[in-house]
């Protein structure tokens, strides 16, 4: 079971997925995350599991919906454009209170966009998306094991929660190989119903899950509700990673694949002399806001860059709170940053902030 | 121990394939490997490329802006990448489908007529091998055994007949360099 | 003395006042699902997903287990709930407007999926938990609020027999179509329904029955003149039957 | 004994739509104009005890559920 | 035709969107914003203009875009879960550069919510809605009144810069009635075919409206064209209202009807003698930021009041970045405030901060 | 000596290459299309509404103005088009999958509304752009990288025939189903599309041709062999032919 | 001159007309009037409820959390905005459909029965202007003729042969009051 | 005078689909195993000029346009 496998992300999720005990999958092909409903459709049916492709994305997120109402672990991957699409869907589920894991493989945008990889969709998953006051737990891992490792972790925290859970994967995740290791493999019998669950009213009062409430004092009440859990994650649930911060001056932010890109400019800007680190969140939402802001008295610059126009730059900016001078680099609509190019920039801005 | 190659050509060309099996023979080493696909702006028919790192150490970025090695299979690959091999690096070319020269000179050019040896083997489809035989042989970092072991994993699924025309292209690859 | 009961509220129902305008057709059609629930017993396993529309407030009316789908998506949310839970029975609750219009791709994918879901489909020809908009079934020439002077066709259309279409799909296995505007109807559509149920509980596929509904307060009649304009108007339009019985079906 | 009567309306359900009143095949429902419910409306009534057949035709047709149908037979102690 | 009109801002929203030579609607129906689509079912037929209702708010969305692309001005409207609907259209509109201009009259949410009045679609109106990097332009009235005049504005705006205007209403804007004054009725003659419009390749080249690139060099170009329209925008556009502020050392913050309200609870404490103000953002994107950090130095505190659980208050706070104390009030799921908790609250707060 | 071109490639189209795999049947339908609008004089007039799908970049190879619709949402599009612009002659170029999938809703209800405007309906029973997975025309046991072990009716459904769901529509004003894996087809598919062309230009109402087309990679067979699948096995479950034509149609 | 007032009843009992019917006539005369409606919870047969202010002023917020005047048409409205009254404002209470008492004694109740009277004139329907009428009359803020004006220019459009009865029920409203 | 040939095929646009060989009626048409065009196809061609009836069906059949078929006529000055 804890055999080396050399494999794609996209299949390296679905296969976490499975091992992690859920056997529901509804999806709608997009690129570049076929991999992952295809690595279903051959999977599911061996091992007693259903993979069921949706007429759409909408479709999809609602059958989600369906099946998470019965309580069992259920999943569905999509990339940009269908996760857009999905919104309506997701608000109604964050406001039922039913556990939910989602997957958007990032592709370059706006619009129909491009297929290759970006991380523009930051806002969206953390901010915006779907109407009314509600929040995803935002996981952005940045390689191929660490989505292994937090596949279980995010149907953990979903139904602890009873929320969405997103994995914000850029397309190079999504896409690249590398050799991963499993070490669980949860049978879906072992998980218990949750007695909220919708099974038919046998022994029991009936079941109600609805995300409504025409009642404006009962709907914030709802709210409420729902805004002491989103508390409780924020103090509980923060994940991030520093690297080489100890002695750091010069602090990089970043995220996902570009946060591993950052890692080979660290190798080379520490051969040079310079005292370079990285702050990489790994819960997006919530943001590790004061766990950044700790560098503020040793940092002379903090240097944010993504694969976008600056979007996890208001966080980073939320936390900084221009304390320090913090900057931006970023390339966007599927064009990932160079270690090279990231160096040269690194460079000019030492140069300019002494 | 390390290992980096830009791997490009057409859709159909089977470059990922390439890419794909020299990952998978280092795994089976026990050796670090990522393999990046890049799917070019075309959809059918168009160029597609792949960044393969392996290394006894940790891989950080899984991403090549310049590359020691590069592979590729047609034209508009070469026009792309020829300025991406590094200074001293290796330049490895489909000859058969390609009737430009290399331009640059501060780098090394192996000409490979992959897609000819591959149809006089009989299939034109084993040109990424012949290919690929040339690049192990030429690079010797990992053993063309162990390459031909993963070749005979893939195919053993579904086409057990192929596995003879592969290896031989492997080796008429190879033999080249030799 | 003895004291047969001849016709009492039905024990699936919750013993209260539904919030339907005096007269509306919703109260017929739930009364008829639940009676069914009830002779059938099927109470236990029963899951009801309710619509956005004037009946998004059905899970009140029920004791059964329920849950609310997104405007249009019940049946979408239907299908995870039967695939994830295949020895509940299944039923989706929907309105014209959310199951003929917004919700048109879903209820077309879950017949030809062959769904093992029941629908009850409330065709009242408008909208009426918005204030009585168009609908798809809207018949040409009727006044709503945003047809305010008489269905145009050849401005929007004219209006789809949601049981004709979906009878084209293999995967359908009965589909019908009723009213409930006099008491051999009713009497009829609780048999058509019961087929219904009987399509989904044998396993042989997708089921729906259409009730052609009257929506007195939108429509601004009587519910006595409601019933007429069923008769009278809507009937000659949608023709009343069954569409789809496939073998086994009973 | 109470008087038992072949059909209960619960008032309070009742929304005057009349449908009971007009399907009934003896006609021997009516508004009662007397009454007002919670809601404002003239609760159906049954006027003509001994008319009714108990053919349960006005609980079917009513949209609450507000009317339930009985039969009863007095039993002669034989 | 400048006599006051007593009207539901729904009504007079509808009335402005056909003065400004808008005659095209697609919507789709949802409460609270009825009155807007069935007042164009009234009046379009009349003055030759077109009411269509689509299938969704999918459809009505992408019909939008189709009307856009041949150089029409065209509207729709809806509100919060159809909002969510439209977002993988408005992010192709977005892209392709093509003007739009739509409503969402907000409530109570999540999922289906309530149909209460709320402002809880702040953030997914000025962060994140669809996938992408791509802003909308967001225009928040606070009166009837202030409807009117900023609808011909939202559609020069969205032809200025060839993007999407939102109008962001809160449910008591569209509900609510009082008399406005029309002073414009702009003829749909007037208005120029622009150059780019499709409507058939006669006598020029092809015209193309895409919104992707599949090469992401170029795809990053159209990326880059966005951001510098964006930039042009960020520069010129901002609106926003300073009323009381002169003087004023307790700033609120806060937009739409609850600005209103606040001006009523203005009228009680400056009675009592309290210096207050309040800071309007008219558009909510892009934020006046630095507009509202000129008056950190006057400020005892700022208080950002909404009808929410404190979207627009992440703004508030990059714009103060904390230098001064910001406290939140909100109320939300379709509750609005009343000046008399507010003023509670106020006046908790000035006795808390000395 | 004279030289009388029989055969030369249409003047509204692109001199270049296309994206399309050999033997794709994209490229004979454009060729088609193409054709009929030079011949019918429409090239001034026409605005083509491009899908998602392998046809996303069909654009390129046509001269006339043009846009790509959200997956799914040309018919919409086409719509919003065609009312603003009601003297251009307006087509929605679409696959199975943006059609027949997650586009169901908006080409129902475009038919529907009697919409003036013309699909041409591209069913390789399979989404051929992002890979070959299974769509909802694919048919039973067909393998695809979503139906691995072939597609299995019982547990995702049977195959959807579009052209007779459509045809119970009244708006519908001409649906005819045709393939091009034979020379003879293709000039009776020309005949189709000028009658599914005429049928808008008359402002009778929406028309549409389904080309049963091949997709010989995604279906691993040769493009001769692909020719032979739709004779045999595609043909038999989606017969040609005409399902609707309306009064004035030819 | 400044007047307020929440109107709240039934879903049918047309307290939005009520509302809407006092700031025409305020608009008519020149003075400002804001009309807010909110529905309650329930779409059909539930409650309902608007505010309406109007003031020679600017009006700032248009919601009313208390209010000098307060019309109940129904019981639930009675229960809910009984104490939402202002110190010394007044209650307006539809008899006929509110059997309970008003509970509070600071403030002025007048109780109207304007279904019986509504009924007595031949139709249910105008117990809303019954009661207007005795709100005019009592508040003597805005003159019964802008309302009739008012009035009839509503019905004007579609339902003239109601407007007779219409100001009957007006008229025997202010009656109560005289 | 260069020779007029019948069929004019664009070698490059050739995707070696083999439809206008299959259906061409008179098989005057066959691969060019000695090509290879720039994207690695063997294209069409056309093998016995005066075999060749013009029909047009190999242009018909091409998915990608590549043949243009033309009628010639000698015309002999009279
Ligand atoms: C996405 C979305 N769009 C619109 C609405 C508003 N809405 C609620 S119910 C409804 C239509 C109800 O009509 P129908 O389905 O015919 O049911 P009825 O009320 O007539 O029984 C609409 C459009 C919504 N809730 N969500
Ligand atoms: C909302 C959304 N979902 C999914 C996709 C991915 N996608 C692109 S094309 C396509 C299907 C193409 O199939 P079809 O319509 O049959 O066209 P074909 O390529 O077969 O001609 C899909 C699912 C997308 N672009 N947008
Ligand atoms: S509006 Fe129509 S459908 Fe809705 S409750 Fe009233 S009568 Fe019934
Ligand atoms: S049971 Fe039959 S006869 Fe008796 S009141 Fe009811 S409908 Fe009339
Ligand atoms: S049918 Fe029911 S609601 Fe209607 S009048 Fe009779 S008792 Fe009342
Ligand atoms: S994948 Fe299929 S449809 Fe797409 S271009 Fe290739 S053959 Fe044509
Ligand atoms: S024109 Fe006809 S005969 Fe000549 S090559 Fe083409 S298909 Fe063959
Ligand atoms: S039909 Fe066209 S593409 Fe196919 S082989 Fe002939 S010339 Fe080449
Ligand atoms: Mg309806
Ligand atoms: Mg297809």
């Amino acid at each position: 079971m804890s055999e080396k496998v050399f494999m794609k992300g996209s299949e390296a999720l679905a296969e976490a997925v499975i091992r992690s005990g859920c056997r529901f999958f509804f999806g709608y092909p997009i690129t570049p995350q076929n991999e992952t409903p295809e690595y279903f459709a051959r999977k599911m049916p061996l091992v007693g599991g259903l993979y069921l492709q949706a007429e759409s994305e909408v479709a999809a997120i609602n059958m989600v919906y369906g099946t998470a109402c019965t309580g069992k672990r259920v999943f569905t991957s999509t990339s940009s454009p269908g996760f857009s699409l999905m919104q309506e869907g997701i608000s109604y589920i964050a406001c039922s209170n039913v556990p939910v894991v989602v997957a958007n493989v990032v592709r370059g945008g706006p619009g129909l966009g491009g297929i290759s990889p970006a991380q523009s969709d930051y806002l969206q998953a953390t901010k915006g998306g779907g109407h009314g006051d509600y929040k995803l737990i935002v996981l952005a891992p940045s390689t191929v094991q660490e989505i292994v490792e937090l596949v279980p972790k995010g149907f953990e925290l979903a139904e602890k929660y009873r929320t969405v859970v997103e994995f914000l994967l850029d397309g190079i995740l999504g896409q690249m190989m590398e050799a991963v290791e499993f070490n669980y493999d949860i049978k879906p019998d072992e998980l218990p119903t949750p007695s909220w669950a919708l099974t038919g009213a046998k022994g029991r009062t009936k079941n109600l899950i609805v995300s409504f409430d025409l009642n404006p004092e009962k709907l914030e009440i709802m709210n409420l509700e729902l805004n002491k859990k989103y508390k409780e994650i924020e103090e509980k649930e923060k994940m991030w990673e520093e690297y080489n911060l100890l002695d750091a001056e010069y602090i990089f932010v970043a995220f996902g694949t570009v946060a591993r890109i950052i890692k080979s400019v660290i190798e080379v800007e520490r051969k040079k002399g310079f005292k370079v680190g990285l702050f990489r969140p790994i819960t997006l939402w919530p943001f590790p806001y004061e766990e950044l802001r700790k560098f503020v008295p040793q940092a002379k610059f903090f240097f944010d860059v993504e694969m976008n126009l600056g979007q996890m730059l208001e966080d980073t900016r939320l936390s900084i709170l221009d304390r320090k001078p913090t900057f931006f680099y970023g390339r966007t609509g599927g064009v990932v940053p160079t270690t090279l190019e990231i160096i040269e920039q690194f460079e000019k801005l030492v140069k300019e902030v002494k | 121990m390390y290992l980096e190659v830009i791997i490009a050509g057409f859709g159909g060309q089977g470059v990922m394939l390439m890419g794909e099996t020299i990952c998978e023979a280092a795994t089976t080493m026990g050796i670090n490997a990522t393999f990046f696909p890049s799917y070019g702006p075309e959809m059918r028919g168009g160029t597609a490329n792949c960044n393969v790192i392996v290394s006894d150490k940790a891989i950080a970025s899984p991403v090549l802006a310049t590359s020691m090695n590069i592979i590729v299979m047609n034209k508009p690959s070469l026009d792309k990448f020829e300025n991406k091999v590094k200074e001293k690096g290796i330049l490895f070319v489909n000859s058969s489908l390609i009737d430009r020269e290399v331009t640059r000179n501060d780098i090394e050019v192996v000409k490979v007529p992959a897609n000819e040896i591959a149809e006089k083997l009989g299939n034109a489809v084993v040109a990424n091998m012949v290919m690929l035989g040339a690049f192990i042989e030429k690079t010797k970092v990992i053993p063309i055994e162990k390459v031909k072991y993963v070749v005979e994993k893939f195919l053993s699924e579904k086409k057990k007949e192929l596995i003879d025309i592969n290896f031989k292209a492997l080796d008429e690859g190879a033999k080249l360099i030799k | 003395m003895s004291v047969t009961p001849i016709y009492t509220f039905p024990k699936s129902m919750e013993n209260r006042v539904t919030n339907y305008c005096p007269g509306c057709h919703h109260g017929i059609v739930h009364k008829l699902v639940a009676e069914l629930i009830d002779e059938m017993n099927l109470f236990e396993k029963t899951i009801i997903v309710w619509p956005i529309g004037c009946s998004v407030l059905g899970y009140e009316y029920f004791k059964t287990d329920g849950c609310v789908a997104a405007h249009g998506r019940a049946p979408a949310m239907a299908t995870g709930i039967k695939r994830s839970n295949p020895n509940n029975f299944v039923l989706s609750y929907q309105g014209d407007g959310d199951l003929a219009s917004i919700g048109m791709a879903e209820i077309v994918h879950a017949a030809a999926r062959g769904e093992k879901i029941t629908v009850v489909f409330i065709n009242n020809t408008n909208y009426g938990m918005t204030g009585g908009q168009m609908a798809p079934t809207t018949l040409p020439g009727q006044k709503t609020t945003t047809s305010p002077y008489g269905r145009d066709p050849n401005l929007c259309g004219w209006p789809i027999r949601v049981s004709e279409l979906l009878s084209t799909l293999d995967g359908a296995a009965y589909i019908a179509r009723i009213a409930v505007n006099k008491p051999a109807r009713i009497t009829q559509a609780k048999k058509y329904l019961k087929k219904a149920f009987n399509a989904q509980l044998k396993g042989i596929g997708f089921s729906l029955v259409e009730f052609i509904s009257a929506c007195p307060v939108q429509w601004h009649m009587t519910p006595l003149k409601a019933l007429e304009r069923i008769e009278n108007e809507l009937i000659p339009y949608y023709p009343l039957g069954e569409f789809k019985v496939k073998e086994g079906v009973e | 004994m109470d008087k038992v009567s072949k059909i209960i309306i619960r008032e309070d359900f009742c929304k005057e739509c009349q449908y009971c009143i007009h399907f009934c095949p003896k006609k021997v429902l009516e508004k009662d104009m007397s009454k007002l419910n919670s809601r404002g409306y003239h609760p159906a009534k049954l006027i003509d005890e001994e008319g009714c057949i108990m053919c349960g035709i006005c609980g079917e047709v009513c949209p609450e559920g507000a009317i339930d149908v009985y039969r009863i037979k007095e039993e002669v102690a034989k």
